[in-house]
């Protein structure tokens, strides 16, 4: 049994605030032109959930799948 | 000195008390199944709070004085929410204060009672006098279109009637019912014979039979128009809210909710009047004259109706115990013959703009009223009425 | 459960601005609860009325939206008649500590066990950026358009003396120790107050050329000092011109009967004993 | 038949017990009706207590003395307020101690020593009401002792029970039986 | 596209403004020369307080936001007493807490004035919409007979002329007087022509003639029925108390005392109606219909009125302007020739009854109302009118 | 001028019950205000409803008689529009701090130059007896037939967390000490409050078993404790059974700018330069 | 002559300033009466803004557009919503970037690109709805470009001026001489 | 020029409520048997005006004459 993490994004919910953007201690995410959050260098990311946790419009979350 | 004195070796009759109508507002309170009381002390509707602190720990029920009125409103709104009888009490001051209060129980439905017992008026006024100047505030204190339903006493076998029917009608239709006293009728003491358990009618809430985890609607009225509750800590997680909300309680903007918001709201009171509408009446049938009171008040006519039958007058009077809605067709009705109409108040004439409105002819109606904080004598209704007949004084 | 469950998705996207802090808190809250692993029919929400106060419609619990000031006195009925439900009280600094200080004074005095959280932007979001009891001396708002006069609230010291046995301070930068912070509020057992600033950076924010949300968040970072648990932290309230950094951190946690036991207790003892 | 009693003095005088103590006799044990009221000063405070009693084998409306049968006054003021409106035939009864009287008068007064009577029996003013009932129900045969008695008994607990009962036959002693007779 | 258009090099008025109705208020209070404001912010009337915070300092005044609408309306009535023009500004949910302290103000009769900008309601209601449903509150909001004035407008030029008037009568009565306006007039922008100092006539404050350390007796009318003042902090100490009070203002439990004064406080405006009643009216000589409606419907009848008429109804118009006192003789008299008398606002009816009973032959009066939060149009009053005229809509 | 030229003494004799506290209270701040030899033109008294609050109405000033709770809110009104009055405000502790908490804490924030003067009898006198925030915990009040539920204010602590600048706490029993205190607080210059206790044996004192005023001014005598000036005496508003002497003496006295002071500077610097 | 004006986009778009500005150049220098209002949100925040003027040469009573002649959107809802209701003979105007149009649209509609020319210009859209104002002139003239141009210089300061005033060039440069002159 | 000194009470003001006879340091003050205050030893009397500053009714003053 493995597991698979990543990052998803809820374009619906998200406003584009850049909080995510800002407070990634990679600089894995940004904001596309019509201002909505993309998992720019997704193989940067650690997943420690820093995003998740300060998206004020939950539109961002750290996914783990199990996968067998 | 005249009357012959015995000594019954026990009482006549043992559920009799006499008792003041403060404490009488107490206990009819507790028999109607309150059991959360939150007050702020003013004079004098105190002994309310103070027999209430004293009784409901006795009863497994919780009292508890709050910082203000504002406060105390709110409280009993969360505790009636979580399915008890609830119930505060005050007097002009503090029931100016409770004003947006009220009017979002009457928005969210939140079934409490509120017993104003006034006393002079305006503003700090007169606070050990008596006085009927809340009857127009009560109607229309709040801000935004309303309704409410207020009920009054004159004597104390009446008000805990009536304090009983504050909560069977404040829990049939969701709504904040007041109890308008006076500070006579709260003050006096006379005997009052309560009832056994079981003797009056009780309406309990009306609990939703929506299940556990199935689409509970708050705010949506059954066919008989009233709108089954679920405890909050219970069954269904809704929401309450004074914004105009849907039928879920959650906020909308949209014209036709806001539309039938407002409609149910006073419609559900309005039109039901027939439901709501308790009264007196006395030798109506053939009077010449009908005196129309309420309250402390109506003793005063209640007398002089008496006493003016007693030498051969046709008077008649009604007594009015639901003050709102005011019972328009009722008047116009049980008046239609009578030569005059005289309603007793003290105050500068409120309800006396009431039936001038409900009756034909209202050049018949007057007022007898009395301002200077003392209640209204037989003899002022008598000289009313003399010079009405124009007799002179 | 996720935290998200906890959450009435169908009224997301929410309606507070992009970058408002007050969502940030209501994320943490959720966490919370959820680390609690706490009943949704267990819990009932009050809130007053201001862009704070709408967290109570996105919470899936019995949720109450009161009136402005009031959402503590309205608790207090609920909790009073209902001890066992978890009360939770959030509400914006003029909603808490302009028109509601007194009701807040009078909970933290009964220490009664309610949770209130205090999401403190220092200004009237709804209104349209008016200053408010926690805006800082000098700071611009629409209804000081040459600056606040008078110093502002320090709702750390104001709590501890009225009465309150659970008070922390963090931000919104902060979020995991938000989170914990709120955890531990929960739990405990009479009136915790935690005091959580929140950007807002389409009123207060743009008034004082504070920047945006980003920014905002970043100055909490930059602001604040973290305090030892239980060490009280200076008294910052004073309108001294300079700026200290602002103590965070739980400053008070002590154990004191609570209202409700209290009451309880008083009934089982004088009356039906 | 219809009886309006005005009881006046000042705070503590416990007229408005008396009031009280009264009334339920007349309720409870004499099967007639009763209503009582009093005045209340600026909110609360000090000064002149008052308190009305009306007694009658009918319905009672009107609540209020404007002029009453029977006026009991244990200060001053409270007899110069009241000893003019008492109705026609009606008595006054007043403390000796505290109550100069006016020779003017129509009504019949009694002046009758309550003050001193207890505090040389208790060296305290506490059971003056309950001695002035004693008197009154002798005066004004409209309740029975016993039926004062019974009230009494049932209204205070033991701790003050026993002078507030024998004060009342204090008060009783007061008036000879020549006077109860008129 | 039709009208040519053309590039004026000048404003063609200096003196016009183009400005929301709550800076007009703010405006023109100024102009009065109010110069303390203490307020609470609250959706629709913030741009007033918004507007003086900026405004007041520059002209010598002084702007607090109070800690809640009660605090408000306290320091209001403190900052009158010393002699300044005083004005708060609020909505539905802040003038329901104002209430007891609106009271104060008419007991004590202390000068000022509280601008009122309706919003849906009842309760938090539709805060961001409009209404009228706050017209009987302010009459009867606060516990115990009292009396009040109560301005209104539909345009920003009258609006500015009512502000003012309304202070002319607060000082000229010693009377809070309320300014109650609606969402769509409070945030409309339109034209404004800014009168020229001295343009309008201020009334100033009666300030009494007594000599320092000579008997001055604040609440003794002239035999004109105004009471001059003396700033607190001036010449003469005395008392000023929400109770009962004699001449001096020294609280009082004197039947007679109590008598007076209520009934002074009564008539004072009740008697003065004709000084109070302030209207418009368009074409009722001969109208078959007329229309009676106040504030922003007051624009959707002209409308409609104009509309009508050009088709070649006998449809005539009256506006009120003062709503309390409210002038029933006036409407009485202007109205006792229609066919059809069609009042028009924005709630479940509550001029309408003011109507009513101010007419003969009530069956007449019809009532054109919306409460959904959307302010009413034309075409809903049109459609009344055909129902009444009996041709369906 | 002695101190009884400032009483209207037409009304003499008080309405207060023999033994009433608040006539002590009277007696000291006369004094006090005849040794700082203020014209009786330059002062207003505002004051609430309570017998606390009949004061103002003996005393030959601009005397206001507002509503319940908010005298502090009416003197803000009066001290704002005319800063060279000296504002005077006597509360009861109900008055103050039940229904008046939040304008006391926000006067205190405005650090306004108003004497708060708060006569506290841990009862509603006016209203007959019931429990006050100042009332101790199992205290017997009208309302509290089986004792009091929830601790009381501590007065001095909630002030000094409010931001008032001049802060003591005296009894009637120390009548000489109480008129120096007064004197200070309405010399100081900003918001001062004097918490005075002050027996009620017409309801505190009896529904308690104090004793008459003679005993309950010896329990104001015997469990009291002067503390040194400025130094802030122990927080004594818990619960906690046991009774510690009470701290009196003065517990705050600094200089901070006063709220008239810095609108009138913001407006000359920002609106009028 | 009247004529009424919907605009109506997002928070932050500008379109009650637009409005404003609009009914300001009619109001001082066209001779002509304006009013405006707009719309608010849950008290304040987000979502979808409008604003309503309305111009005409005569006393204007009823103040709301229920059926604009001229709907200008500068966002997809707001397309969405007012494309229906347009005046027979009104017209649209929509911002390309956010709008996609509807071909069943019976009314005029000019779809231009205020967002790109502002992005590209400026960086930012903080002037588009001065560029939007600009293109409406042109398309409407119901006031000058002179007039608009002198309350735009009236309204901003220094710091915004230079700004919103090319903005406004922008836009009427939007608008073809062709366009303009149907 | 001598100074005097009394005690001067006023009945009509006094309540009679014993505080200044309570704390009398000298035991100068007694009630009468209607209650009102008196000064019963007035030679012990030191002037020292506790019974004037504690009287809550203003019904005892220490009053000093000057004489010629
Ligand atoms: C009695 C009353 N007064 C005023 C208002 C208007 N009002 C709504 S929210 C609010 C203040 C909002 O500020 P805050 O509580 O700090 O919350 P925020 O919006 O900043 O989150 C005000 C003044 C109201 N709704 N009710
Ligand atoms: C709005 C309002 N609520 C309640 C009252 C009744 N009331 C009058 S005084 C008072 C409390 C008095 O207590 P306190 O302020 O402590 O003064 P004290 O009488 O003990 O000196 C109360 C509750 C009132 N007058 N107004
Ligand atoms: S923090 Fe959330 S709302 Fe903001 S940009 Fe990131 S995902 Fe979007
Ligand atoms: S106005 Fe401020 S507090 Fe309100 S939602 Fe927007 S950012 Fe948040
Ligand atoms: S009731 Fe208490 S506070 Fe009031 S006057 Fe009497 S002793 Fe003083
Ligand atoms: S202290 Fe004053 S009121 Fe009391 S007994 Fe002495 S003189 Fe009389």
């Amino acid at each position: 049994m493995s597991r698979r993490k990543f990052l998803e994004v809820n374009t619906e919910w998200c406003k584009g605030c850049g909080i995510c953007v800002a407070f990634c201690p990679k600089n894995v995410l940004e904001l596309d032109d019509t201002g909505k959050v993309i998992v720019a260098r997704p193989g940067d990311c650690t997943y420690c959930g820093d995003c998740e946790i300060r998206c004020p419009d939950f539109a961002i979350v750290v996914v783990t799948e199990e996968a067998s | 000195m005249s009357a012959p004195t015995r000594y019954a070796e026990r009482k006549a009759e043992p559920n009799i008390r006499f008792l003041q109508g403060n404490e009488v507002c107490a206990e009819a309170a507790i028999y109607a199944g309150m059991r959360f009381f939150a007050g702020y002390p003013i004079t004098p509707s105190t002994e309310i709070a103070e027999r209430l602190s004293e009784r409901l720990p006795q009863v497994g029920g919780t009292f508890i004085q709050m910082e203000d009125e504002i406060a105390s409103l709110a409280a009993v709104i969360g505790a009636s929410l979580t399915g008890l009888k609830s119930m505060t009490a005050t007097s002009g001051p503090g029931f100016s204060l409770m004003q947006e209060t009220l009017g979002y129980a009457i928005m969210t439905e939140v079934p409490c009672v509120i017993v104003d017992v006034q006393r002079g008026g305006p503003s700090t006024g007169l606070p050990t006098h008596s006085s009927q100047g809340d009857v127009m505030q009560v109607r229309w204190g709040t801000h935004g279109d309303h309704s409410i339903v207020c009920l009054t006493a004159s004597n104390h076998q009446d008000l805990f009637e009536m304090v009983i029917d504050a909560f069977n009608i404040a829990e049939t239709f969701r709504t904040p019912v007041v109890v308008l006293i006076d500070e006579v009728v709260a003050h006096m003491r006379e005997q009052v014979r309560m009832p056994e358990e079981g003797e009056i009618a009780l309406t309990e809430r009306l609990v939703t039979a929506v299940p556990r985890d199935v689409d509970y609607h708050p705010y949506f009225p059954r066919e008989d128009g009233r709108l089954p509750m679920s405890n909050f800590g219970g069954d269904h997680r809704y929401n309450v809210t004074g914004l105009v909300h849907d039928m879920w309680g959650f906020p909308s903007n949209k014209p036709n909710v806001a539309d039938e918001l407002i409609h149910h709201l006073i419609h559900k009171i309005e039109n039901r009047k027939r439901m709501l509408v308790r009264h007196k009446e006395y030798n109506v049938d053939g009077a010449e004259i009908v005196l129309i009171s309420y309250g402390a008040t109506a003793r005063s006519a209640r007398h002089i109706m008496e006493n003016r039958r007693a030498v051969g007058m046709a008077v008649g009077m009604i007594e009015l115990q639901t003050l709102w809605p005011f019972p328009n067709e009722l008047i116009r009705e049980r008046c239609k013959d009578a030569d005059y109409i005289v309603v007793v108040e003290m105050n500068m004439g409120q309800m006396v703009h009431q039936v001038e409105a409900a009756v034909d002819r209202p050049h018949r109606v007057f007022l007898s009223n009395r301002v200077d904080g003392a209640m209204i004598t037989p003899n002022n209704i008598k000289n009313l009425i003399r010079v009405i007949q124009g007799k002179g004084v | 459960m996720a935290a998200t469950d906890y959450l009435r998705k169908r009224f997301m996207p929410h309606i507070w601005c992009p970058g408002c802090g007050h969502g940030i808190v209501l994320n943490s809250l959720l966490r919370a609860i959820e680390k609690l692993g706490m009943e949704k029919n267990d819990v009932v929400m009050v809130s007053g009325i201001g862009c704070s106060s709408r967290i109570q419609g996105y919470t899936d619990f019995h949720t109450l939206h009161t009136l402005h000031g009031r959402a503590l006195a309205f608790a207090t009925g609920v909790k009073l008649a209902k001890p066992e439900v978890n009360v939770l009280v959030p509400m914006g600094d003029g909603d808490a500590l302009a028109i509601g200080g007194n009701h807040f004074i009078h909970a933290a005095r009964r220490n009664i066990d309610i949770t209130a959280i205090i999401m403190n932007n220092s200004t009237y979001g709804m209104t349209g950026g008016q200053y408010s009891p926690t805006t800082a001396c000098g700071d611009l708002a629409s209804t000081a358009p040459y600056g606040t006069v008078g110093k502002p609230f320090d709702v750390v010291a104001l709590a501890r003396a009225a009465g309150a046995t659970y008070i922390a301070r963090t931000t919104t930068y902060h979020a995991r120790a938000m989170t914990r912070i709120l955890t531990d509020a929960i739990k405990h057992h009479g009136f915790s107050v935690v005091e959580i600033l929140s950007q807002c950076p389409t009123y207060y924010g743009r008034e004082n050329d504070r920047g945006d949300a980003v920014e905002m968040m970043e100055w909490y970072r930059d602001n604040t000092v973290a305090i030892k648990p239980d060490e009280s932290g200076p008294i910052n309230s004073a309108c001294n011109g300079e700026e200290a950094p602002l103590p965070i951190g739980v400053f008070v946690n002590r154990s004191e009967p609570e209202y409700c036991d209290s009451y309880a207790k008083l009934v089982r003892e004088k009356v039906l004993s | 038949m219809i009886q309006r009693f005005v009881f006046s003095g000042t705070g503590g005088q416990g007229v408005i017990t008396a009031a009280i103590v009264l009334a339920e006799a007349a309720l409870y044990y004499g099967e007639l009706n009763a209503v009582q009221t009093q005045v209340y000063g600026p909110e609360a405070r000090g000064g002149a207590a008052r308190s009305d009693v009306i007694i009658a084998d009918a319905e009672i409306w009107f609540p209020k003395v404007l002029e009453p049968n029977v006026a009991i006054c244990l200060g001053q003021q409270a007899y110069d307020r009241f000893s003019g409106v008492v109705r026609p035939g009606g008595i006054i009864i007043v403390d000796s101690h505290n109550v100069r009287l006016q020779k003017t008068i129509s009504s019949r007064q009694f002046q009758l020593p309550f003050h001193e009577t207890v505090m040389t029996e208790y060296g305290t003013i506490q059971a003056l009401n309950m001695c002035m009932l004693g008197a009154l129900v002798r005066l004004i045969p409209i309740v029975s002792p016993d039926a004062m008695r019974q009230v009494i008994s049932d209204r205070f607990d033991e701790r003050f029970r026993q002078t507030n009962l024998s004060a009342f036959e204090l008060g009783c002693n007061l008036v000879k039986e020549s006077v109860r007779t008129f």
